[in-house]
């Protein structure tokens, strides 16, 4: 009979569907793991990379000094802001901050955006040294009034560079 | 439209569906209703082959790739090597294969199943609670009003307890 | 005669209400029973809480034991679940009609002991919160997890166990659905609409339903064997001395097999009192449970012996001195283990007169259970306390945590056990029904039905 | 801003990743205010080469100092001690400097003594109260007003404490409680030589210690493990040999290749009779002697009523094990026979050590590679005199001490109960402490003024041992200070010149590190000037200064002639009737003398020979064990004439029947939460003085019983006790 | 990445001979790698968390006693049964021949630590303290396990990533005991020796060829890179 047929191959299909459904109907999740913190916080100044790194094009190593040699790139120290600001600007809202911060020898509390998560290890150096420069991570800041996160920093994110640049995925590379 | 007719026992009920033969009612348009499996043929002779074994084993084989897919495939997509075993290592890859093809060989049969028989269907149909209670239904599908009197006509003549039709029930 | 046909009916009646007693609205006696076990569960609750909180600290694993309790309880509620698939699967298959009365009390209490049974890897793991890296999803990490790993498959065994078992059940509780829907009234009946899916019994549906049975039945009993086949794997496949033996699939799998018929009986002496089922649940039934029971204890306490025998045999150095740190640590539970499942059991289950006296067999069947439950720490903890390491031994005991959680287990199953019977037919009336009406010779009108039962 | 604050703002960086799982609010990111001015990077470790002082050897090390942290130790490869080695108590060194027990700043007593209830003063009122206490001593003519009890210290530290004590004409008394001041008189009388001899066991061929444990406790345990290991696989042909002599297997035993199990107090004994073999199968080495200025005729005179047969009674040995030992010593040149403490530690332990002595010249082994050396010039070191100590008891109880002034050291703790020092110190009526800790004597202190870490402070080192290369090691601070405390030394000045005193030679330095570059300035021999300040920085990058002239003395130059005499029998404290036992109380392998206790990695650090940990224990042998009805971990009650203690008991196979071992270390009844009422003090057990003539300790010298008090003596092993001796399990 | 592909294939060799048992391996070992202390309650229940312990097996009667120390740290074993059976890759292989344990994978199943023959794998039963100010001494290199977690010796990968990614700055292979782990590098009389058994000039695959060789549980057929060499007694010349 022709409809007995029609009823197999359809029963097939849901069979079908229901396989595939169990095994990548959570793609989806996938989606929802990227962490939720917020993409461009509130700084407590508001300091533009667009001025400083694109107008004045003042080269990343300038302040944050220690990306080729350490592990860490290194928050520019406030002795370097102020060096410069003692003169430059004096009068911006900004700068008054700043200064402030300074008289009364206190850190500037500055938001996390990239936060790379824990248990792992990142050597800055290395990567610079592979020719993976600041952009391809944090984006091009010269465009970036306050600084924004441009890329997933997730795992998955992790691999697929390495695997396309054909480094070691080997998991003790990052974490021990 | 449907009538359906309740009897006391099978005797009766196959009575019934005698008489309604007899005024030559096509045999597929009756059937019977009961809470209990009646013996093949007793009521109703009519042999309802069953095809969702084909779901079975269709759900089997999918479920056999899948599992496959699960075992070989995300093995391959982040190759980690754990002691002396290979990648794709046999006996893992053919137990989870065999789990995932019974799983889904259980889960065609039930779905093919009820596929079969209609289920779930809510729709209002001529049902009677003293079914479960031990009484035989037959039940006939019919077209137009004057088949369905002509029916419960039959019905009633050869010893129904109770008639209705699913208009009431609605 | 109309008379005796209404004498029948009413009798029908009568069955229907005495088999579906326990749906009735709950009693006094019932919410205390309610209530107690849900403290216990509660209290489980607290201590896994604890455990949650300080670290796995507070159970008694240690190095070199660190599988303990948990993994324990995880075995033998693996092995109760056996119960179900054993006496409706197989003795579906073999038509035994005499199962009819226990059918559904047992394929419930496989889906209850397997759910309790999947607690317990979440409870045993050490970050249960991680415990998602354990199924297979795409994720952010691009990982996978290892399906070359036991535990994968039990996962996989299990999963599949769970629904399938599942699915049995409702399968099996399908026309005994409709005919509560019928007797019901309200919200209820509302529900039980839903569950039956407008069932109405049509012969088509029948002739369909009994050959899904069959399928069904026939499916399942595999899927059960697999699942404790994978359960001993999960020892076999390691070096630990006294775990990595071939002979672990069929020996754990007739363990389960063992414990899970002996479950049975203890149950079905309860309902047998509870509801009130003298009628149905008669001693040929426990005659019956007795041999099948006595046939399985044969097997168990035969592979028991292979494995004890190739080990004194062979002489390894180290999984002798397992053995022999076992008979000198435990040889309490030993002898009670090795008394229990075969020496008291055995001998006992050949009378008919105690196989046919309920009391008797609840006694045996629980003391199985017990046994069952000191084998599979006897199985688990010495060899771990003793590995290949002589400096590295150690020893266990579980701490109250452990203890707490392991009468939590048992408190959830019989709450949810108590639940169900209260909201389902806890016995299938259909087929107890369908038994009778075929006891007689039928004479019908067009045809002559020869209505002889296979089986008994 | 300095680097103290920078180190606080360095946030939690240093702790290797949150243990939290990554939190949804963002985190912060705090800048630095100043970069370190250092010129440290972040994020990259810094090296700093410095000397370790967890015990007298004098070890280099080298710390890994990362993000302003100190987090590691190692050892320096350019320090000819240790050659880059470092032992448990060295790395664990560590954690006396971030001690959550430590004190953090000046303290000033307000309860009664010993209460220890204190409370923080500044640095000047501490100091101008000590200052104020000392005004007194400088004017009142009275002697020994103030005892200064410290360490045996060297160079510089040496200078300013001697000069601070003239100053205030008090008394210096340098202490340390495994003195090795037996073995200075003996090598005196044999060598001519007050330093210690150093062995060259690293090309030796034979090896016989008389109960010294030179891998674990003996002298300079890593220097002589590192030579252990050469001695034992270096050479492509030869493997040397080991033998062990004593009543106990301690852990350098249990790599001998084979033990001589003597009685207690016979070692000496044992030593003369294979001098009397030796003799006897003139297998000496004629033309040393002569050298040496021995004559064989009168030594095999001394000899004469001690056959090897008596010998052999008297230390409980076989003939044959004897016989066969005197003759691959003599025979397997070059070889060494080195005496230890338990030898040390009898009533006849010179006489003992000199008989181990006799062994090494009999061979002709002074002076050679593989033989016994010292360095060309006697290095005189400042050695502790038990004698003087136990005066100063007297004088404290007399009363006429009226300010005692400790630092580095716990008499309280680590003389035997019956010297009364606890009660002589309570009739002082002012007592300073210099520790970082509060142990058991500076708990009595009225005054504490807590000195540096050795991991923070400058100094010197001068190894006791190993002089034959002129070593000076510099310890330099590796980080800032982690508490409100200030470098000793420094104190000490700052109290002389508020007294408006001069330290000849130093206080024109100004402060410490000065006074220490200006001595390094003329141990290098250099002018003043550029040039040295580059050499000042190498030997600080160094750690130190290390002169390779090894030009070992060949010649013996001692003022009288050495006679030889069998030693004597070791007398005992206790009656042999009522005390069967021997105990026998060993420096731990892992605790020491009980300095390092404090220090968690230790306590949780396996015994080697028993394995046990967080506690003390009694060895007993298997058989006497079994015959008192005592098992594995009973608790047993402890008893001596002088007092007795309760202890768990570990049956130990490797050890006498009639004699029972205690390790030192522990039964600190302060001393830090780690420490602090764990295990007891075997030297409660201990008379003061059991060798009337030559006043010196004797750890071994006393009798004990035993009495099984009940199963739970709360013994914690790391290895299974059964499973210790299934060995063969893991076929090897 | 494949079994073979790496130039590096990290192995031991542990002079028996030489080993004094001193145990400053264990404390150097405690160190480097942030094992935390457990206590005396925690130790009593046998939860000590070190990487690395010394066992001390006696054979024989007094006066005939021995006392053998054998070292016994993470095997390392090409065909490791602790790596399979983990069911999160949290155990796994490297490229370069070591036993990976890679924490924040790690869920606790405690499975690998059942299948490891030496038991040399360790547990985090509870969260680890280190009260303050000791915190400050952790090693910045090396992550601070949380509780639930596996642990175990890594032949200290920080200092083995170190040193190679110096040299390949430097454009060379790691030079031959350039990478010391800290046990090999305290070891007082340098019994522990680590290296590249790949590099078949170097002192560590040079050792391992002694005929003195022999291998803890060796008949398990688990491939152990740590290899021990025989010692003691005359007859261990």
């Amino acid at each position: 009979m022709k409809h007995k047929r029609i009823i197999i191959i359809s029963a097939l299909f849901f069979a079908a569907a229901s396989g595939l459904l169990f095994i990548y109907s959570f793609e989806a999740i996938f989606y929802f793991t990227v962490p939720v913190v917020e993409r461009s916080p509130e700084q407590p100044i508001a300091f533009s990379h667009k001025k400083h790194a694109g107008k004045y094009s003042i080269n990343c190593l300038y302040c944050h000094r220690y990306a080729n040699i350490s592990k860490v790139a290194g928050v520019p120290d406030m002795e370097l802001c102020v060096s410069c600001h003692r003169f430059i600007a004096r009068k911006k809202p900004g700068i008054k901050k700043l200064i402030g911060y300074w008289e009364r020898k206190e850190p500037v509390p500055w938001i996390k955006v990239h936060d790379l998560p824990d248990f792992t290890y990142f050597p800055h150096n290395t990567h610079l040294r592979a020719g993976v420069y600041c952009d391809s991570c944090h984006g091009d800041v010269t465009t970036m009034d306050r600084i924004e996160r441009v890329s997933r920093i997730s795992m998955r994110w992790c691999l697929d560079c390495h695997r396309e640049r054909d480094v070691s995925i080997d998991c003790l590379q990052c974490h021990f | 439209m449907e009538v359906l007719g309740l009897f006391r026992n099978i005797e009766t009920a196959a009575e019934g569906v005698n008489n309604l033969l007899g005024e030559n009612i096509p045999e597929d348009t009756v059937t019977s209703l009961s809470s209990v499996p009646i013996p093949k043929g007793t009521v109703i002779k009519r042999d309802h082959s069953a095809w969702f074994q084909w779901v079975t084993l269709a759900g089997g084989v999918i479920g056999a790739a899948a599992g496959f897919l699960l075992a070989a495939g995300t093995a391959m997509l982040y190759p980690l090597y754990t002691g002396d075993k290979p990648i794709i290592s046999m006996f893992p890859v053919g137990i989870i294969t065999y789990e995932f093809a019974m799983l889904f060989a259980i889960i065609g049969t039930i779905a093919g199943m009820l596929f079969q028989m209609r289920l779930p269907c809510f729709s209002k149909k001529a049902y009677d609670p003293e079914i479960t209670t031990g009484m035989i239904g037959i039940s006939v599908i019919c077209d137009t009003e004057q088949e369905r009197d002509k029916i419960s006509g039959i019905l009633d003549r050869s010893g129904a307890v109770r008639i209705r039709t699913d208009e009431e029930v609605k | 005669m109309p008379e005796e046909e209404g004498l029948k009916q009413k009798n029908i009646q009568e069955m229907n209400e005495k088999m579906l007693s326990s749906i009735r609205p709950p009693t006094g006696k019932w919410v205390f029973l309610a209530v107690v076990l849900g403290a216990i569960t509660g209290w489980a609750a607290y201590a896994w809480w604890v455990q949650l909180s300080t670290g796995l600290v507070v159970a008694g694993i240690n190095r070199p034991v660190m599988w303990g309790f948990y993994i324990i309880n995880f075995v033998f509620w693996v092995g109760l679940s056996h119960s179900g698939t054993m006496v409706s699967g197989i003795l579906r298959l073999s038509k035994a009609n005499w199962r009819r009365p226990i059918l559904r009390a047992a394929e419930a209490m496989t889906v209850f002991a397997i759910s309790v049974a999947a607690m317990f890897p979440l409870i045993h793991i050490g970050r249960t919160w991680k415990a998602y890296y354990l199924i297979p999803l795409p994720n952010s990490m691009g990982l996978w997890p290892n399906f070359r790993s036991p535990l994968l498959w039990d996962l996989t065994a299990i999963n599949t166990y769970i629904l399938g078992s599942s699915l049995f059940l409702f399968l099996g509780m399908l026309p005994d659905l409709a005919v509560v829907r019928d007797r019901s009234v309200g919200i209820k009946k509302k529900i039980y609409t839903v569950l039956a899916m407008g069932w109405r019994g049509t012969d088509r549906e029948w002739s369909l339903y009994g050959k899904a049975s069959t399928i069904m039945a026939a499916l399942i009993v595999p899927v059960a064997v697999s699942v404790h086949s994978i359960v001993s794997w999960d020892f076999a496949m390691t070096l630990v001395p006294g775990w990595h033996s071939t002979i672990f699939a069929p020996y754990f799998v007739s363990g389960a097999m063992f414990s899970g018929v002996a479950a049975v009986i203890t149950l079905m002496v309860i309902l047998r009192k509870a509801f009130h089922l003298e009628h149905h649940l008669r001693e040929e039934h426990f005659d019956n449970m007795g041999k099948l029971l006595l046939v399985i204890s044969l097997v168990w306490s035969y592979l028991y012996f292979a494995e004890v025998l190739t080990i004194w045999y062979g002489h390894k150095p180290i999984e002798w001195e397992v053995f022999i740190f076992t008979a000198d640590r435990y040889s309490f539970l030993l002898g009670l283990m090795v008394l229990g499942n075969a020496f008291i059991t055995i001998p006992a289950l050949c009378f008919r007169r105690v196989r046919r006296s309920v009391t008797v067999m609840l006694f045996i069947s629980i003391l199985v259970n017990v046994c069952m439950f000191t084998e599979r720490f006897l199985i688990i903890v010495p060899p771990l306390s003793h590995r290949n390491v002589p400096f590295m031994w150690g020893n266990y005991s579980p701490s109250w945590v452990e203890l707490s959680i392991t009468a939590g287990a048992l408190a959830g199953f019989a709450l949810m056990y108590t639940m169900f019977a209260k909201f389902f037919p806890i016995v299938s009336l259909t087929d107890v029904r369908e038994g009778l009406e075929m006891k007689k010779k039928l004479k019908i009108g067009r045809s002559t039905v020869n209505a002889r039962i296979e089986g008994e | 801003m300095n680097r103290r604050e920078f180190l606080q703002l360095t946030g939690a960086a240093a702790a290797g990743g949150a243990l939290s799982s990554c939190t949804i609010n963002p985190e912060k990111l705090i800048p630095l205010l100043v970069p370190p001015e250092d010129g440290s990077i972040p994020g990259v470790a810094d090296y700093y080469a410095s000397i370790c002082r967890q015990c007298p050897a004098g070890c280099g090390i080298i710390v890994r100092v990362s993000e302003g942290r100190a987090n590691k130790i190692e050892g320096n490869p350019l320090h000819p001690v240790n050659k880059g080695k470092l032992c448990a108590r060295g790395q664990a060194a560590l954690q006396a400097l971030y001690h959550p027990d430590r004190i953090r700043q000046p303290l000033k007593r307000t309860g009664v003594r010993g209460s220890g209830e204190f409370s923080p003063v500044s640095w000047e009122e501490g100091l101008s109260l000590l200052a104020e206490k000392l005004k007194g001593m400088k004017t009142a003519g009275a002697r020994k007003g103030m005892i200064f009890f410290t360490p045996e210290l060297q160079g510089t530290i040496l200078q300013l404490v001697k000069a601070f004590t003239e100053h205030f004409n008090g008394m210096h008394v340098p202490y340390e409680s495994l003195s090795l001041e037996s073995h200075r008189k003996a090598s005196v009388d044999v060598y001519g030589r007050y330093e210690l001899p150093d062995y060259d066991i690293g090309s030796a061929q034979y090896i016989i210690s008389f109960g010294a444990d030179f891998l674990e406790t003996f002298v300079s345990p890593v220097r002589y493990g590192d030579a252990y290991g050469r001695m034992r696989r270096a050479r492509p042909t030869v493997r040397g040999l080991f033998t062990y002599a004593g009543p106990r297997m301690s852990m350098t035993a249990a790599s001998a290749d084979s033990w001589l199990p003597v009685k207690t107090g016979k070692e000496g004994i044992l030593a003369a009779g294979m001098a009397g073999v030796i003799l006897d199968e003139e297998l000496y080495d004629g033309p040393a002697l002569n050298i040496y200025g021995l004559n064989v005729s009168e030594l095999k005179a001394a000899m004469a009523d001690y056959p090897l047969k008596r010998v052999a009674e008297e230390t409980g040995l076989t003939e044959r094990d004897i016989f066969s030992a005197s003759r691959d010593f003599a025979r397997l040149r070059p070889s060494i026979a080195i005496a230890g403490d338990t030898v040390a530690h009898q009533t006849n332990g010179i006489d003992s050590i000199k008989a181990v002595h006799l062994l090494n010249l009999l061979t002709g082994n002074f002076g050679k590679q593989g033989g016994v050396r010292f360095s060309p010039k006697d290095l005189k070191q400042t050695a502790s005199s038990y004698s003087k100590l136990l005066d100063t008891i007297d004088d404290m109880s007399g009363g006429s001490v009226r300010v005692a002034l400790f630092h580095g050291v716990d008499p309280v703790y680590a003389l035997p109960k019956t010297s009364g020092f606890e009660k002589a110190l309570g009739k002082v009526p002012f007592i300073a402490s210099f520790s970082s800790f509060q142990c058991d004597t500076t708990r009595q202190a009225d005054l504490i003024l807590p000195d540096h870490t050795d991991l923070e402070s400058w100094g010197e080192v001068i190894p006791s041992i190993g002089g034959d290369i002129g070593v000076v090691g510099t310890v330099q601070p590796v980080v800032r200070p982690v508490h409100n405390t200030l470098a000793f030394p420094d104190a000490l000045l700052s109290l002389v010149k508020t007294e408006g005193g001069k330290v000849p030679g130093i206080s024109a330095y100004g402060d410490y590190p000065a006074v220490l570059k200006e001595h390094i300035r003329q141990a290098s021999g250099h002018k003043p000037g550029a040039d040295f300040e580059r050499v000042w920085t190498k030997t600080l990058q160094r750690g130190g200064i290390f002169k390779e002239d090894s030009k070992p003395v060949k010649s013996i130059n001692r003022s009288g002639k050495f006679i030889f005499t069998v030693p004597r029998k070791a007398v005992f404290s206790g009656d042999e009737k009522q005390f069967p036992f021997h105990l026998h109380i060993y420096p731990s392998a892992i605790m020491f003398d009980g300095r390092s206790a404090h220090l968690p990695w230790l306590q949780e650090t396996p015994d080697p020979m028993t394995t046990a940990v967080w506690g003390t224990w009694l060895e007993i042998n298997p058989k006497t064990a079994g015959s008192l009805g005592i098992t594995h971990g009973d608790l047993v009650e402890v008893e001596s004439p002088a007092g007795s203690i309760r202890v768990p008991v570990v049956i130990y196979p490797a050890i006498r029947s009639e004699v029972m071992a205690m390790p030192l270390g522990q039964g600190h009844r302060n001393f830090g939460r780690y420490a602090a009422g764990r295990g007891v003090n075997p030297l409660d057990l201990l008379e003061t003085v059991v060798d009337k003539e030559n006043r010196l300790p004797a750890l071994g010298a006393t009798r004990v019983r035993i009495k099984r008090i009940s199963k739970k003596g709360g013994l914690i092993t790391a290895g299974h006790p059964d499973g210790s001796y299934r060995g063969e399990l893991l076929e090897i | 990445m494949s079994k073979s592909k790496s130039n590096y294939k990290w192995g031991m060799v542990i002079d028996l001979d030489r080993c004094t048992g001193c145990s400053a391996c264990v404390v150097a070992c405690q160190a480097e790698n942030n094992v935390p202390v457990v206590g005396e309650e925690r130790s009593a229940e046998g939860r000590m968390l070190h990487w690395l312990r010394i066992e001390r097996y006696w054979d024989g009667e007094y006066p005939h006693v021995r006392a053998r120390f054998i070292p016994v740290l993470c095997q390392q074993c090409d065909n490791a049964p602790c790596e399979p059976v983990c069911p999160v890759y949290a155990s796994y292989q490297t490229p370069e021949g070591l036993n990976g344990q890679v924490y924040n994978r790690c869920v606790g199943t405690r499975y690998c630590a059942n299948n490891c023959p030496w038991s040399v794998r360790v547990f985090n039963f509870h969260e680890p303290e280190w009260p303050k100010p000791l915190n400050d001494q952790l090693n910045p290199d090396v992550t601070v396990r949380s509780k639930g977690v596996m642990e175990k010796c890594t032949f200290c990968i920080q200092r083995i990533n170190r040193g190679k990614m110096k040299a390949k700055e430097e454009g060379r292979l790691v030079r031959d005991d350039e990478i010391q782990p800290a046990c090999a590098q305290t070891c007082p009389p340098g019994a522990i020796i680590f290296g590249n058994m790949a590099d078949k000039g170097s002192f560590v695959f040079r050792l391992s060829r002694s005929s003195r060789r022999f291998r803890l549980l060796e008949d398990l057929g688990t491939e152990p890179v740590v290899i021990y060499l025989k010692g003691g007694g005359r007859e261990g010349a």
